[in-house]
């Protein structure tokens, strides 16, 4: 075991356990806030601090493990794919929830300070027919 | 005496019958199609789990017990072939699921399609209107 | 083969705090008063459970378990999306 | 090494009938879209139905048993299909009446606007059907009951715009879909006791469990018994025994009338068979769960069987639909078969038992030929008059003389008239209850039958001599009416010929069901394992 | 909150009924050991010491379900065909295509949209992973066809049907793609006996490896070094179009947009469809 | 007998425990969306159960079908028909 292994697989705890650190906060925070706005904010903390870091940190470790045997690299590989789509697709993800229900209204903004977005849709906004064809469709 | 892991291991079991009653009880006596649909997946996934519970093995000696798949099959090893048959869990059950899934996702679809039909021509989904025929 | 390394211990060690992390969630994801509320729980719950799945591999001395956690992470986007749209008031495929 | 060809065929038959399904799409895209598809449906059921011809002869001839492994494994590592005369004669008929069935449907053609979907999930109906009888593996049997069940499914819900149909198939479905899943745990069960699935391999264990570990026997009997009261729930649902009757009157007046000639023929008999190779081969007489439960649970398939026929002949006689008149009277047949199925109970001569299932296995045939001449006729009557009301029907079958006879001929059959099938096929069933010694089960064949007649002449009545009320239509026969004159004269000859048919039979379900049997199908298996293993 | 009265019940009892059971009966817990079939399985799924018993895949869970169970699987992936048919006779009638004009936006946000614009091609090119290495790493054709069937669901929801429509991607092109893959199961189903039938030597169906009954056809193990198992690496690639290709075109017809549809369906309706 | 064992049984049997409550709450919930989404949380525990029963591949298979597309159909079908159950 080289050096550079030590300090990989070091390396890799420590973000390991700053996402099982961070994943407690997440989890607690998305009992104790009171609405769904708020617990967005605690959502993203749980997938970025929570899932991204450690996933990171696991292919860190797996990267310097020699125990792990040929398929490491593999396993390094697909952690940080993993990682990735997760930070691609959670913040993705958390938005459209949030859109759809604002949009829907199910959910009051109840402890509310101020709602930009509902100022900014409420709006008149110009919704005109247009014809398919332009960008997402077309005659057949 | 048990162990901790029997233990363990009979609540996991009992958990499954639970929601195999649970399930039973969803489709025979919810009158809603697509309550009676949900049911119908979750006593298809219940059911593989009992398959995969049946093929599980416990650890041997403290080493976990292992997926299996023989990863080490480069090395052309006959001792590594032993240990991997000596801690592997049993794949029979795990093939047995693979197609059982597959044929559950067929069926429920097949089943959602239907309700969808029914619904257009009654306009409900629940059994109790749905009843144009004597029985 | 027997005894456990360092890292086997480590992550023994860290599991508990992530299991505590997911029964508030679960308990979240269950009581949610609105559908946004559950669906995001079950959203972070999942994430998190891909990591916890690819920390576990590590553990089991398992590399060729980590597919799981890609499609894990791939098809829960996927019901973000659809209660989205749902929520949204159109049609899956409009 | 030298080509073993009756194997071969036996392993080619079923996955051939696969191909035939996947492959239509594509052609159908080449070949046009109308007439093609049918055309190929047609080819499938031949070639199945000559294949399923030779491989009954092989296995007559021969009198032994044909194992395939599929891949060359051997039998409980692989997959195998085992062919004994008892399922074989089951396949011969069943792939017969299926090329019938598929020229009906040439003919009913007209009614389908998309006709592709519904031909591929014929040739689906009838892989699942050849499938089920041929496997000599529990789990493969699950997967062909799927493949019968959704084809069935999607074939009574094929006119989708009848509200009727719908609520048929959900009705069907969703139970069969609860019932298959249950039939997995049995499996589950299956293998966590005896570590095999394999029919030929259970039926040994069972065996040699009784004679080498009796302390074994309490627990394992138990388990036993719960896997096989649950796969007979799915059997005895597929071929709507009393109390799983209910989809039946449903399902098969809503399908397509070759799809109800079918499932009424058919299908029914698909679970039929798989109770007597539960009971039979696999548990049989000398196996675990003999001495404590095989009489009970044979005791309970008598029960049921006896209350559905007695149901369906008294309910058929309340019809007014003459489609619902005969999936009543299937109902009531069904009973009749599992109270000959129920014959084999501890302390009955070995020789009664060999006759009652002989009877069991000619009643298949007779019923199956003469439920689907039934329904075919009656979809001419049908189309005719455009309604399926007896009222409506009154005399439309003057109109069409040799489909009328023929209709009459399938239900004097049905009714068990002298010179016909059905009569003997209830004089057998007599004798052997009564040489069992069971003197009430012999005088409910008679009862049964004498209530059944009600309904039978009233169908009758209205359809071929009531006056008519109104004028129907007539429609061209295009020459269907000679398929039908056919069907009617095989089941003359089925009567006519009934001292070498019942000679045969009882010489199937001695070779197959019972004692020497049930040991050619174990040593079979060794026989299959060994060789396959070449070592 | 009866709800949560039940469901500590529930628990309660659970916990208490594990406990009695586990004192008192061991026979429901797994062992250390496995049954003798699941050894065998295990140990000859990779054997290269003996070419007449292994199917040459080290992964045991594949091995079994296309090679010594294949015939299992050949008519899962009919029941699955067959439901897929099933559908769509249901189905017939609903027109597939694009309507003249919508109001409105389609799909969601555009910070949606553009997300899923970068990731279909991550998605298939891991489905691909999963699945032509099915015989090497867990997975195989319907795990990976399930993984790719991610790509058009993705883009069908967040932009709309009628972008996977204008871009050919409808139900014959579809179902077009799933007949090849099936007859390409089809075909390598039934590929031992039509090389035997060619050359003269007896095969079996579903053969994959030499066996002692058929020891001159075999499908190869090793391609250019590679180990691609026989017949396990075609089977899962022709799974793999089968059952995306299956998976979209239940998409497309489940999330139609009904009400742009709706006319002509409530007309075919009226006329009565059959007597 | 192992430490490890224990610990990863235990927390697999607590995962089958709150299975079971979210198949008590999907089949008595009257509001099917949300019967649908608790059956998604069983599916999700369930996949992790698979996993700690060592079969990968069935999770591979498992997770589309019942996390990804189980969901999917049933949200178009309520979609289009109806989300309130009638009691």
């Amino acid at each position: 075991m080289t050096l550079l292994d030590i300090v990989l697989i070091v390396i890799g705890e420590i973000m390991i356990g700053i996402g099982a650190l961070a994943d407690l906060i997440a989890a607690i925070g998305m009992n104790r806030f009171p609405n769904f706005y708020l617990r967005l904010h605690a959502a993203t903390i749980g997938t970025i601090w929570g899932a991204f870091l450690p996933l990171v940190g696991a292919a860190f470790v797996a990267a310097g493990c020699k125990c792990l045997g040929e398929y490491r690299w593999f396993m390094a590989g697909g952690a940080l794919i993993t990682a990735f789509i997760i930070l691609i697709l959670g913040p993705a993800g958390s938005h459209a929830l949030a859109r759809g229900t604002h949009r829907s209204g199910i959910v009051p903004v109840e402890p509310k300070v101020v709602d930009h977005l509902e100022e900014d849709e409420s709006m008149p906004t110009s919704q005109e027919t247009r014809e398919i064809g332009e960008e997402e469709g077309g005659s057949p | 005496m048990i162990t901790l892991s029997e233990y363990f291991m009979t609540i996991l079991i009992t958990c499954m019958i639970v929601n195999l009653g649970l399930a039973l009880y969803g489709v025979f006596f919810k009158p809603n199609l697509i309550k009676k649909i949900i049911a119908l997946t979750i006593l298809g996934d219940t059911a593989n789990t009992f398959a995969l519970i049946i093929g599980y093995r416990m650890w041997v000696a403290g080493v976990p017990s292992r997926p299996p798949v023989f990863t080490e099959w480069r090395s052309n090893n006959p001792l590594l072939l032993f240990v991997f048959t000596k801690t592997a869990v049993d794949p029979l059950p795990q093939a047995l699921v693979l197609t059982a899934i597959v044929i559950g996702l067929a069926v429920t679809l097949f089943l959602v399609f239907l309700t969808l039909q029914a619904w257009k021509i009654y306009r409900s989904v629940d059994m109790r209107d749905i009843r144009r025929l004597k029985g | 083969m027997t005894g456990m390394t360092e890292i086997q211990m480590f992550i023994l060690a860290i599991l508990p705090i992530y299991v505590a992390a997911f029964i508030l969630y679960t308990f979240r994801a269950l009581r949610g008063p609105s559908i946004s509320d559950m669906v995001l729980a079950i959203d972070a719950m999942s994430y998190d459970l891909a990591a916890f799945l690819v920390i576990l591999a590590i553990y089991f001395k398992q590399p060729i378990l980590i597919p799981v956690a890609i499609a894990l992470a791939l098809w829960i986007y996927s019901l973000d999306i659809y209660v989205s749209k749902y929520l949204e008031g159109k049609e899956l495929g409009e | 090494m030298a080509w073993n060809i009756p194997e071969l065929i036996t392993g080619a038959v079923v996955p051939l009938l696969a191909v035939f399904a996947f492959t239509l799409p594509l052609l159908a895209k080449v070949f046009g879209e109308k007439k093609f598809p049918g055309i190929w449906a047609l080819i499938a059921s031949v070639v199945a139905a000559v294949m399923s011809t030779y491989i009954f002869t092989v296995v007559w001839g021969t009198g032994k048993d044909i194992v395939y492994g599929f891949g060359g494994w051997p039998p409980p590592i692989g997959i195998s299909y085992e062919v004994d005369p008892f399922n074989a004669v089951i396949a011969v008929f069943t792939a017969w009446v299926m090329v019938l069935i598929t020229i009906y449907s040439l003919w009913y053609n007209r009614h389908f606007d998309e006709p592709e979907w519904y031909y591929i999930l014929l040739i689906g109906l009838e892989a699942g059907m050849l499938g089920c009888l041929y496997t000599g593996d529990a789990f493969n049997l699950f997967v062909m009951i799927e493949v019968l069940g959704i084809s069935a499914y999607a074939l009574v819900a094929y006119h989708k715009n009848r509200g009727e149909a719908i609520e048929a198939a959900i009705k069907y479905g969703i139970i069969g879909a609860t019932a298959t899943t249950l039939y997995f745990i049995g499996l589950v069960i299956i293998y966590g006791v005896y570590g095999t699935l394999n029919m030929g391999q259970l039926s040994l264990l069972n065996t040699e469990i009784y004679y080498q570990r009796p302390d074994l026997i309490a627990s394992i009997g138990v388990a036993t018994l719960l896997a096989v009261s649950l796969a007979l729930w799915v059997f005895t649902y597929k071929s709507a025994l009393f109390p799983n009757h209910f989809w039946l009157p449903d399902a098969h007046p809503e399908a397509p009338t070759p799809v109800s000639a079918a499932l009424s023929g058919l299908v029914v008999n698909i679970g039929v068979y798989a109770v007597a190779r539960f009971m039979y081969t696999i548990f049989g007489p000398a196996s675990t769960i003999a001495p404590y439960y095989r009489d009970a649970v044979l005791t309970a398939l008598f029960i049921m069987g006896f209350a559905g026929a007695f149901i369906g002949a008294i309910m058929m006689r309340a019809q007014k639909d003459l489609k619902r008149l005969l999936a009543y009277s299937t109902v009531s047949h069904t009973g009749l078969l599992y109270m000959a199925l129920a014959i084999g109970m501890s302390g009955v001569p070995q020789a009664a038992v060999a006759l009652g299932l002989a009877a069991m296995t000619y009643h298949v045939l007779t019923h199956g030929l003469g439920k689907a001449l039934l329904f075919m006729s009656s979809g001419v009557f049908i189309d005719s008059a455009e309604t399926r009301d007896l009222d409506g029907l009154a005399g439309v079958g003057r109109k069409y003389p040799l489909v009328s006879a023929s209709f009459i001929i399938g239900f004097l059959s049905l009714m068990g008239l002298l010179p016909l099938g059905g009569f003997f096929s209830k004089l057998m069933l007599y004798q052997a209850f009564m040489d069992a010694g069971m003197l009430i089960p012999a005088l409910a064949v008679i009862v049964v039958s004498a209530i059944s007649v009600l309904g039978y002449a009233k169908a009758m009545y209205s359809v071929v001599f009531a006056t008519p009320t109104r004028e129907h239509r007539v429609i061209r026969l295009h020459g269907i009416h000679y398929m039908l004159a056919l069907m009617a004269v095989g089941l003359i000859l089925l009567g006519v010929l009934y001292p070498w048919i019942s000679q045969g039979l009882v010489h199937v379900a001695n070779s197959s069901l019972i004692g020497p049997g049930v040991r050619e199908y174990q040593e079979a298996f060794v026989r299959a394992f060994h060789a396959l293993l070449g070592r | 909150m009866k709800h949560w009265i039940g469901i500590c019940i529930l628990i309660l009892t659970i916990l208490a009924i594990s406990f009695v059971v586990a004192a008192n009966i061991n026979v429901l817990v797994p062992s250390t050991n496995v049954r003798t079939l699941a050894e065998i399985y295990l140990k000859y799924t990779y054997y290269p010491w003996d070419k007449y018993f292994t199917a040459m895949s080290p992964e045991a869970c594949t091995s079994i379900v296309w090679d010594f169970r294949g015939l299992d699987t050949v008519f899962e992936t009919m029941v699955f065909y067959l439901a897929i048919i099933g559908a769509i006779a249901l189905a017939r009638g609903v027109p597939l295509k694009l309507p003249r004009e919508i109001k409105g936006e389609l799909g969601l946000s555009l910070i949606v949209k553009t997300v899923t614009k970068i990731v279909p091609v991550l998605i298939i090119a891991v489905a691909g992973s999963i699945a032509l290495h099915g015989h090497l790493t867990p997975g195989g054709g319907f795990q990976g066809g399930a993984t790719a069937a991610v790509a058009p669901v993705l883009i069908l929801v967040v932009f709309s049907q009628f972008y996977l429509l204008k871009r050919g991607v409808n139900k014959n092109s579809m179902l077009l793609l799933r007949s090849i893959g099936l007859t390409g199961i089809g075909i390598t189903a039934f590929a031992a006996v039509l090389i035997g039938l060619a050359t003269g030597h007896y095969a079996f169906v579903l053969q994959n490896q030499p066996k002692p009954l058929a020891p001159d056809i075999s499908l190869p193990a090793f391609v250019g070094g590679q180990l691609i198992s026989g017949s396990l690496w075609f089977f899962n690639f022709f799974e793999f179009l089968a059952v995306a290709a299956g998976f979209t075109i239940v998409f497309l017809l489940i999330t139609l947009p009904e009400k742009l549809a709706e006319a002509k369906e409530e007309k075919h309706v009226a006329e009565g469809g059959e007597k | 007998m192992s430490y490890g064992e224990a610990f990863l049984l235990g927390i697999t049997a607590l995962a089958a425990i709150f299975s079971t409550i979210a198949t008590y709450m999907a089949i008595m919930e009257r509001d099917l969306l949300k019967a649908v989404i608790f059956s998604a949380i069983q599916s999700t525990i369930y996949a992790f159960i698979y996993y700690m029963l060592m079969a990968p591949d069935i999770d591979l298979v498992y997770i589309p079908v019942a996390v990804g597309l189980y969901p999917a159909v049933i949200i178009a079908l309520i979609k289009k028909t109806t989300r309130e159950e009638k009691p």
